[in-house]
């Protein structure tokens, strides 16, 4: 019935990590990490985003290593994260200096600088492409020359490099509610315990570092009625925004390099009471992940709105959401219930036999 | 009619919801109803003050809006006063408000000096515990530790309150709305406090339980000599029960006396048009 | 490596602080933190780092300049801070007016509540107290030249567990004495 | 050695588990929040005792690692391995050789000294979870000494089952002042904690939370005046290898016969009896 004390611990681990390492290369096949980080790109993105640490290298890494298992890749990063010494503060950072790649909005139809498609798989049709199952080094070359030989029609008047922002628009029709520009330090819940109610910048940290699929499902719980926020998309940006450092006691800042970033900032009607009188306007969903996450970035900028406005359904208290989005949290302690529980489980049967002994001698 | 101090006193108990403004702030401020024409705010009590005397039944009544539920759950610190003063003859003999002491002193008046019954019984029990348990529940917050003596205290209380001990165990999930307020009372009274609230406690109830449960809330008055103040929008609930009657409208008392005095003579238009609706 | 050293020098503040009452000794720091005793110093630069702030009590700047440096740990004003040290140097009004400031937390965050590092002549000769409370089978014995005034104030501060001050007495010879928010404290005479 | 640094974790990380620690020690029983760091072990599976024991280790520790009771349970040799990987440090199987005893799920049958540290891994640091789900309540419960939730549920249990049912994590009362969870140890093991010679220190990494026992402090399991609070009895059943009855029992099958036997939880206990009754 018990469960016989595992001796011999020490020998079953280092076999069970032999056949780890085993399973991983028992095909003779290999991918190297340059390949991974060159072909690979929506798993890195999630993995950096996932894992809040910008570096494609270490997460092609992770991606070998884990043989493709997200959580595990998620896992190593956080891991590793935590050993690496901070040594500067990167300054504000305004994606309006955000060199776009991609920039759409739901809500205009033309924008200040236009809808820029960009990349994505929005318009794909999601067909199996059999003809890349044995595609060629040369075949991939070709379509690579092909693609760089289609020259530019023209220089595009547009400047990608300082493309206005949707919100502004709306911010000088007078339809966004005001607020004082606010650059105060942000809190790190790596550094200091989160704490209820939650500061703004500690919710949106653990929203963006949070599970992809969890942020996605309570974002869209949010939409079908565990919510009361009606989205509407502003705007989608995706690019490679420039991070500046400042050294201590001098003021010049250094462009320390860029990362990929996806930023949402959706619009959603909320009644405000100015003096009195019952106004509507725009509140802001704001959202941002590393890399190109779109879906999480819009999903989060739903929660970011929705934990604003505390109510009880799940998806608005803070507690329910900020609590149960983290990958490493969530998944640790689900996979620790196959840790062995011979103790507490003896525990409580002797107690359930006394209560069934005692019982019986009542009857 | 009392010549001694009184178990309660209230004194100018407001509460309001918004920040208020220029206009409703000021002392005499001209509020549409009860709450103000310019900035919204909206005063659910305003300068309530009220005292309650030992072994006496005090009514309120007042149409829904009128603030007296507010006044209730102020008084069991369910919600925080905007400002006001309350002194209970058995903390520190009055000389104490008890709306500024702390959490834990709030606690203690709550669950020993307080008895409230609601009108909505899952704000007052744990559905799914047992009944037995929900009564309990009050006595362990005021200190009881032993198992024996709070399970007879219940049993003599469920008894009081006419539910068959055989159904001691069961949670009150099981129960009709009528036995769920039983249990409500039977709780309330688990520590002895010498002052129950019941807050609309028959409302939603068939007129047979309904009689059943005033009828109930009598003996135990006249048995315990506990004072209670009960709230209700029905007249008729108030007749049967209440010595004394004040009258609420808009957040504020209208008008205040002897029920019989109220139900004879009324004054104020209000409760003029509520006595002649009375059957 | 100094972290070999701050990690025996916690060891020993630990143990301080779960026996209230028992001597322990701490090495050495390995840099000069003049003027502070050198225990201080090191015991400083165990617990002290940017994430927390710190009070020198007669706002010795040399000191504040010090441990700065060595701990990267920022000044603020004793009501606020999560360290006060009081020097030797320091004069019984500047003590009990620090102790007087000193942050004893609430009844939610009581941990966020002031440290004490409180540098003394001896901690084995002097006035005699004895100990009660969690740490301390029966009863312990303290005898140090700290003045009952100020322990009197600090049972004072101390009176609403768990509300309070946390103490850590440094001697000359770097013995360290643990005094927490639980020990009963009462002059023999 | 390891490319990382002495016991894995850097010296800032170090610092903020420390001062927790103190905190904790400073106020028996409180939950001490503290900024708990991601380390290459599971949440859920120790981190926070982890964390522990890599703040307090140094060169001349000598540490122990149990789990359910055993030195080498899977994940006993997992956690040790990645300290002595990155300390260099003495291990041992026996208590009595231990300075550092890190455990989940037990407090080893020999008496713990005054030279010693019990750390134990936890994973619900609230023992009012289950009567209040949001951690914003909880902190108030605390703060007012709102405990009547705790005895609630005790009660619950009583009316129902005629005694209480908790098995492990049974709530206990500190200094008088905090109910606290003692991690999910037996019913049998909560008298050890009371008056220890030894302070017990209490992690749970993924909550973030850092609480202690000092030495000699009143631990007491919550309990009613007429039902006071009983140890699982195991009665008339003894340990096959020693006889031994005063010790917590893992249940076995015999496979061939069918029939069930018990073992001594504490395996080195176990050991170190039969060794000191063969003379050896």
């Amino acid at each position: 019935m018990g469960y016989v004390a595992v001796t011999g611990g020490k020998e079953a681990i280092e076999a069970s990590l032999q056949h780890l390492s085993y399973e991983r290369v028992k095909h003779g096949k290999w991918i190297d990490v340059e390949t991974i980080k060159a072909t690979m790109r929506g798993f890195l993105d999630q993995v950096m985003s996932e894992s809040s640490l910008y570096s494609e290298n270490l997460a092609a890494l992770a991606m070998k290593q884990s043989e493709g298992n997200v959580e595990e890749a998620v896992f190593l990063l956080r891991a590793h994260r935590s050993t690496l010494p901070r040594l500067y503060y990167s300054t504000v950072t305004d994606p309006r200096d955000m060199f776009v790649h991609r920039r759409i909005s739901a809500s205009f139809k033309d924008i200040p600088g236009g809808q820029i498609l960009g990349t994505s798989h929005d318009y794909l049709h999601r067909l199996l492409d059999f003809s890349l199952v044995d595609e060629t080094e040369e075949e991939v070359l070709q379509k690579k020359a092909d693609f760089e030989e289609v020259e530019v029609p023209e220089e595009s008047s547009i400047p990608l490099e300082k493309l206005p922002k949707v919100m502004d628009y709306l911010r000088a029709e007078g339809l966004i509610n005001e607020f004082p520009v606010n650059d105060e330090e942000p809190d790190d819940v790596t550094k200091l315990s989160l704490t209820f109610p939650s500061s703004r910048s500690e919710r949106l940290q653990i929203l963006t570092r949070g599970q992809t699929g969890g942020v996605v499902s309570l974002g869209y719980a949010g939409l079908r009625g565990y919510g009361s926020s009606h989205p509407n998309v502003g705007e989608v940006r995706v690019g490679l925004q420039p991070i500046h450092v400042q050294l201590d006691g001098d003021d010049e800042e250094y462009y320390i390099g860029s990362i990929k970033l996806t930023e949402v900032e959706s619009f959603i009607p909320a009644n405000v009471s100015e003096n009195g009188k019952e106004v509507l306007e725009f509140d802001i969903g704001y959202g941002a992940c590393f890399g190109q996450n779109e879906t999480k970035a819009i999903a989060m900028s739903i929660l970011d709105h929705a934990l604003e406005n505390p109510e009880n359904t799940p998806i608005h208290d803070e507690e329910f959401v900020l609590l149960h989005v983290d990958t490493i949290e969530s998944t640790g302690f689900i996979s620790h219930l196959k840790l062995p529980h011979y103790v507490t489980f003896q525990s409580k049967l002797e107690q359930m036999r006394k209560i069934k002994k005692e019982s019986e001698a009542r009857k | 009619m009392h010549v001694e101090q009184p178990i309660l006193q209230i004194r100018n108990l407001s509460k309001q919801y918004g920040e208020g403004c220029t206009n409703c702030l000021q002392p005499n401020a001209k509020l549409e109803k009860n709450f103000c024409p310019v900035c919204k705010t909206v005063f659910a009590c305003k300068d309530v003050s009220i005292d309650l005397y030992r072994g006496e039944i005090l009514g309120i009544v007042g149409e829904s809006g009128s603030g007296k539920s507010t006044l209730m759950k102020s008084l069991y610190f369910d919600e925080e006063v905007t400002t006001g003063e309350g002194y209970l003859e058995d903390f520190n003999n009055g000389s104490l408000n008890i709306f500024t002491q702390s959490g834990q002193q709030k606690r203690y008046i709550r669950n020993s000096l307080l008895g409230m019954v609601y009108q909505n019984p899952m704000l007052g029990l744990k559905m799914s515990f047992s009944s037995i348990s929900n009564i309990a529940e009050k006595q362990i917050a005021a200190g009881n530790r032993h198992v024996g003596h709070m399970v007879s205290r219940s049993n003599e209380l469920l008894d009081q309150v006419n539910i068959p001990l055989k159904r001691s165990k069961e949670p009150p999930k099981n129960f009709s709305g009528g036995m769920q307020q039983r249990v409500q009372i039977a709780k309330a009274l688990s520590s002895n406090p010498p002052i129950l609230l019941l807050d609309e406690v028959t409302t939603g109830l068939d007129l047979s339980v309904q009689a059943s449960v005033l009828d109930l809330i009598k003996t135990i008055q006249r048995e315990l000599q506990i004072s209670m103040i009960v709230v209700s929008h029905d007249l008729a609930v108030i007749r049967m029960l209440a010595d004394r009657t004040i009258v609420m409208l808009n957040g504020q008392i209208i008008e205040q006396g002897l029920t019989d005095q109220i139900l004879e003579d009324p004054q104020h238009a209000y409760t003029q048009q509520l006595v002649y609706s009375l059957l | 490596m100094i972290f070999h050293s701050t990690q025996l020098a916690f060891r020993e503040v630990l143990e301080a602080l779960s026996f209230p009452g028992k001597i322990n000794l701490v090495d050495e720091c390995p840099y000069d933190m003049s003027p502070l005793i050198s225990q201080t110093g090191l015991v400083c630069m165990t617990l002290l780092d940017s994430e927390v702030t710190f009070h020198v009590s007669d706002d010795n700047n040399e000191i504040t300049k010090t441990l700065h440096a060595y701990t990267g740990s920022h000044t603020i004003e004793a009501s606020k801070a999560d360290f006060i040290i009081l020097p030797l140097s320091s004069s019984m009004g500047v003590i009990l007016n620090k102790l007087e400031q000193a942050n004893i937390g609430d009844l939610v965050r009581p941990h966020k509540s002031a440290t004490i590092i409180f540098e003394v002549e001896s901690l084995q000769s002097g006035f005699k107290y004895d100990l009660k409370g969690p740490g301390i089978k029966g009863t312990n014995f303290l005898k140090c030249t700290v003045q009952p005034e100020i322990l009197k104030k600090r049972n004072e501060i101390n009176k609403e567990y768990p509300l309070g001050i946390d103490m850590i007495f440094i001697d000359l010879q770097g013995n360290v004495v643990g005094l927490p928010r639980t020990t009963q404290l009462t002059e023999v005479i | 050695m390891s490319k990382f640094p002495f016991a894995f974790l850097d010296e800032q990380s170090k610092k903020e588990i420390r001062r927790a620690v103190l905190k904790g020690v400073a106020i028996p029983g409180y939950q001490v929040p503290f900024a708990s760091r991601e380390i290459p072990i599971g949440r859920g599976w120790g981190t926070g005792g982890l964390q522990i024991t890599l703040a307090l280790v140094g060169q001349n520790d000598v540490l122990k690692v149990i789990d359910q009771g055993s030195d080498e349970s899977v994940n006993a040799e997992n956690i040790k391995k990645l300290v002595q990987k990155t300390t260099g440090i003495e291990t041992t199987i026996h208590t009595s050789e231990a300075t550092l005893i890190q455990s989940r799920h037990r407090i080893p049958e020999v008496p713990l000294r005054s030279d010693q540290i019990m750390i134990l891994q936890v994973p619900e640091p609230e023992p009012l979870r289950h009567v209040e789900r949001s951690e914003f309540k909880t902190k108030q419960m605390h703060a007012e000494k709102e405990y009547s939730g705790a005895y609630l549920l005790l009660f619950e249990q009583i009316m129902r089952y005629g005694q209480t049912s908790e098995g492990a994590d049974y709530p206990v009362y500190v200094h008088n002042r905090y109910v606290m969870n003692p991690s999910p140890i037996p019913r049998f093991d909560n008298p050890k904690i009371h008056q220890s010679d030894a302070l017990v220190l209490f992690g749970a990494g993924r909550e973030k939370k850092i609480y202690a026992v000092p030495p000699y402090t009143n631990v007491e399991s919550l309990a009613f005046d007429d039902y006071p609070f009983e140890v699982e009895a195991f009665e008339g059943k003894a340990c096959k290898a020693t006889g031994l009855t005063n010790v917590f029992l893992d249940e076995f099958t015999d496979e061939e016969t069918g029939e069930t036997y018990y073992l001594c939880n504490d395996t080195s206990y176990m050991q170190e009896y039969l060794e000191q009754k063969r003379g050896i």
